[in-house]
């Protein structure tokens, strides 16, 4: 695909995207995955580790304490992203704070914020699902399809 | 055991999703989404399940929970009810992480201010 | 006055009487912050927007060169600006304070050597006596137009560029102490099919080269005539591309003698990625750290190329590529013409 | 910069502090079947606890097992297995094959069998206040339904 789209483009233009590749900066893809896998594993443990609170101190089962640590992680994020601190932690840690729950919760909380000076309606209300829309609509979606073929077949077995 | 585990198969999960944008040059919006979808899926093979057994938050704090958890409650209206339920139960598993968001949202917004 | 295909020769040579040059709280840890009349310690500027805070900061420049000037704000005839946000509505309304005729351009961050560029056209052809010529910009209300909410945790590349937050302001006029403006070389637009938002320098650095090439084919000099040539925001991987460009259309620059503004302002250890970029990085940078170098006797002659990433938002979404501007306007020294 | 040292040091923290945690708790111990802890309780309690006895011992033929509590009423038996870590990938059929084994063997009582953290916390509990005598036949009815009725729960 990329390379198709890379033949229509003129000669010279090829000539200086070879040239400019050589001059870009890599990015250091091994030890990005390092500071994901270490700062995601952390969340996932943090995670883990209020759940097994709930569990042991309220009358949470393992199926039920995922909501309250949903919800308990989302709030740490409210705050982290409120005080300016949750940027810099993705700057460092990439898809370690971007992938776990944290990082939907971020994506919603960091537009809901920056879009007030246009107001409640249409700048925090009309923006705040800007990033996380996507997700939503397409976790949505995948799941309908999913659920219609497996529900469709249990029918006819 | 599970702490291990929920720290391992988390962190795995992220490095997926930095792959997806390092190699792959892809969006954070474009990563997540087709985490979501890779969840779902996962799900309707009856694979996710298993993993969450086995790596407790490990596999329910990543964001391709979210794509189970939404296959999760539609399968589960849809025993109740038939196809139609598919439709209805989607949010009924998933809707604590959307609504936390969401009302957590705006109540930094009301809170905060962006730093800059 | 047209000098070759695509250039001017300003032969009754506009003077640049003052300049206001205004930060923000990053710049004030950089390399160049004594060269700035104002740095700000707040992002916002005690107002309720970034946008708001970038009006501001244009409108204290613009105060600051007539001040220095020791004019009356009156007798400004035109006042030239531009910026990034969306249909450039922060100058519009600095505009208005300043309540002078406006022209409003947008040439992303080339707009500085743009408006400097035809400020010193009018004044040239007794057009006008003063023009006000700046731009600002913001980097947080340039990260949320272009990007992602400021607070948002993605992942910058380290191809990325650290928009500049400040203000710089050149008062030109006709006549009066001061560097003055002898010729200046119109860009056009440069597309090399670079489609990644996050690597702007890449994508500028054939623009920057074509300019200059054209600016030394019309002038008929040798880089060499310049104590400096100054790109505008190539930044690290922009200004390396642009060098073995101009080495393989056959032009020697002196390595030394090629910097950029977008890797002056800020220290090594700053967590700016490639370099600064903005529409405030070239004018910030050129008003207030080049001019300062000039008037200490330290530079005769530079060619400041501005250049500018032409994108939208809505361009990059459609996949289109990265169409890119430089605009060249050189600056000497009183005597320097010879 | 200094951010990377505050990562680095709160996660050494965690990850000891959750060492500390696995040790203290003996129902995570990964205890293995020969040590397995099978506290039978007396038949002459409040209330005939021999089923519970039986099902214990029952399901301390499985290797995969590491623990398991039970406690029963005149109706109800509820039963909490805990796992092997390592086999927890396949715990739903594992779940439904004890289930399967338990019920043949009970077949006059209403069976509940689960893997489920927070039931063998409850269980054990139970179980020390049975053996201490702290709970009334009453009360253990209307516990043993409390439970029940929390394992079946979902999300």
């Amino acid at each position: 695909m990329a390379d198709k789209k890379k033949k229509q483009l003129p000669p010279e233009a090829q000539q200086y995207q070879r040239l400019q590749a050589k001059r870009e900066i890599k990015r250091p893809v091994f030890k990005n995955c390092i500071k994901a896998f270490l700062v995601g594993g952390l969340i996932c443990l943090i995670g883990q580790l209020i759940t097994t609170f709930y569990i042991h101190f309220f009358d949470f089962t393992e199926q039920t304490a995922g909501n309250p640590t949903v919800a308990t992680l989302i709030i740490i994020t409210m705050l982290l992203t409120g005080f300016g601190i949750y940027d810099h932690l993705g700057q460092f840690a990439g898809a370690g704070t971007a992938v776990p729950v944290t990082g939907f919760a971020n994506a919603v909380i960091s537009s809901a914020i920056e879009h007030r000076p246009e107001g409640y309606i249409l700048g925090v209300g009309g923006n705040m699902l800007k990033l996380a829309g996507p997700v939503i609509v397409y976790g949505v979606f995948s799941a309908f399809i999913v659920a219609l073929i497996k529900t469709v077949l249990t029918m006819f077995t | 055991m599970i702490f291990f585990w929920a720290f391992v198969v988390g962190g795995l999960i992220c490095v997926i999703g930095q792959i997806m944008f390092d190699v792959f040059k892809l969006t954070p919006a474009h990563t997540l989404t087709t985490l979501v979808v890779v969840g779902a899926v996962l799900d309707g093979f009856g694979l996710y399940e298993p993993l969450i057994n086995f790596a407790g938050a490990g596999a329910t704090v990543p964001i391709t929970s979210f794509g189970n958890s939404l296959v999760h409650g539609a399968m589960a209206e849809a025993e109740d009810h038939g196809l139609i339920g598919v439709i209805t139960g989607i949010f009924e598993v998933t809707s604590a992480g959307i609504s936390a968001a969401i009302i957590f949202g705006v109540i930094a917004s009301l809170l905060f201010k962006p730093k800059g | 006055m047209l000098m070759g295909h695509s250039s001017w020769k300003f032969n009754n040579l506009p003077v640049i009487l003052s300049t206001g040059v205004v930060g923000g709280p990053f710049e004030a840890q950089g390399k160049i912050a004594n060269d700035f009349d104002i740095l700000h310690e707040d992002m916002w500027l005690k107002q309720d927007s970034y946008e708001k805070a970038q009006q501001i900061m244009m409108e204290q420049s613009c105060q600051l060169a007539v001040k220095k000037a020791n004019i009356d704000k009156g007798q400004v005839d035109y006042f030239i600006s531009g910026d990034l946000i969306n249909q450039i509505t922060p100058s519009t309304f600095a505009a208005k304070t300043v309540d002078v005729p406006y022209f409003g351009l947008f040439s992303a961050c080339a707009t500085s050597t743009e408006s400097l560029a035809l400020a010193a056209l009018i004044i040239n052809a007794g057009g006008a006596k003063y023009i006000l010529s700046g731009t600002a910009s913001h980097n947080a209300a340039a990260e949320r137009q272009f990007r992602y909410p400021t607070e948002y945790g993605g992942q910058k590349p380290p191809t990325a560029q650290w928009t500049v937050t400040g203000a710089g302001c050149a008062l030109v006029s006709s006549s009066g102490d001061g560097p003055v403006i002898t010729t200046a070389t119109i860009g056009k637009v440069v597309d090399m099919g670079l489609t990644d938002a996050f690597n702007m320098g890449g994508a500028m650095a054939p623009a920057a080269v074509d300019t200059i090439v054209r600016h030394l084919t019309d002038r008929n000099v040798e880089p060499s005539f310049y104590d400096l040539i100054i790109t505008g925001d190539l930044g690290k991987i922009g200004r390396e591309a642009s060098f073995d460009l101009l080495k393989e259309k056959g032009i020697e620059v002196d390595p030394t003698k090629y910097v950029d503004c977008g890797l002056t302002i800020y220290t090594d250890d700053q967590p700016v990625h490639a370099g600064g970029s903005g529409t405030a990085c070239s004018a910030v940078a050129t008003y207030g750290h080049f001019l300062n170098r000039m008037k200490e006797g330290k530079l005769k002659r530079i060619l400041l190329v501005a250049t500018g990433a032409l994108h939208s938002p809505l361009s990059i979404q459609q996949k289109k590529p990265i169409p890119c501007i430089a605009h060249a306007v050189s600056i000497e020294a009183r005597g320097g013409e010879t | 910069m200094y951010l990377k040292r505050i990562i680095i040091i709160i996660s050494i923290f965690i990850l000891t502090a959750c060492a500390n945690n696995i040790q203290k708790d003996p129902t995570f111990e990964p205890t293995g079947n020969r040590d397995l802890e099978l506290v039978k309780l007396s038949s002459k309690e409040i209330m005939d606890q021999n089923p519970s006895n039986r099902a214990k011992e029952l399901l301390s033929q499985y290797a995969e097992i590491s623990g398991v509590r039970a406690v029963n009423d005149k109706n109800e038996l509820l039963i909490g297995v805990d796992i092997d870590h390592h086999e927890r990938f396949s715990l739903d059929n594992m779940e439904s094959e004890l289930r399967k084994k338990i019920k043949e063997n009970f077949s006059d009582l209403k069976v509940t069998l689960s893997t489920d953290q927070k039931i063998l916390l409850e269980l054990e509990k139970l179980e020390e206040d049975i053996r201490n005598k702290k709970v009334s036949n009453d009360e253990l009815r209307k516990k043993i339904k409390e439970l029940k009725s929390l394992s079946k729960e979902e999300t």
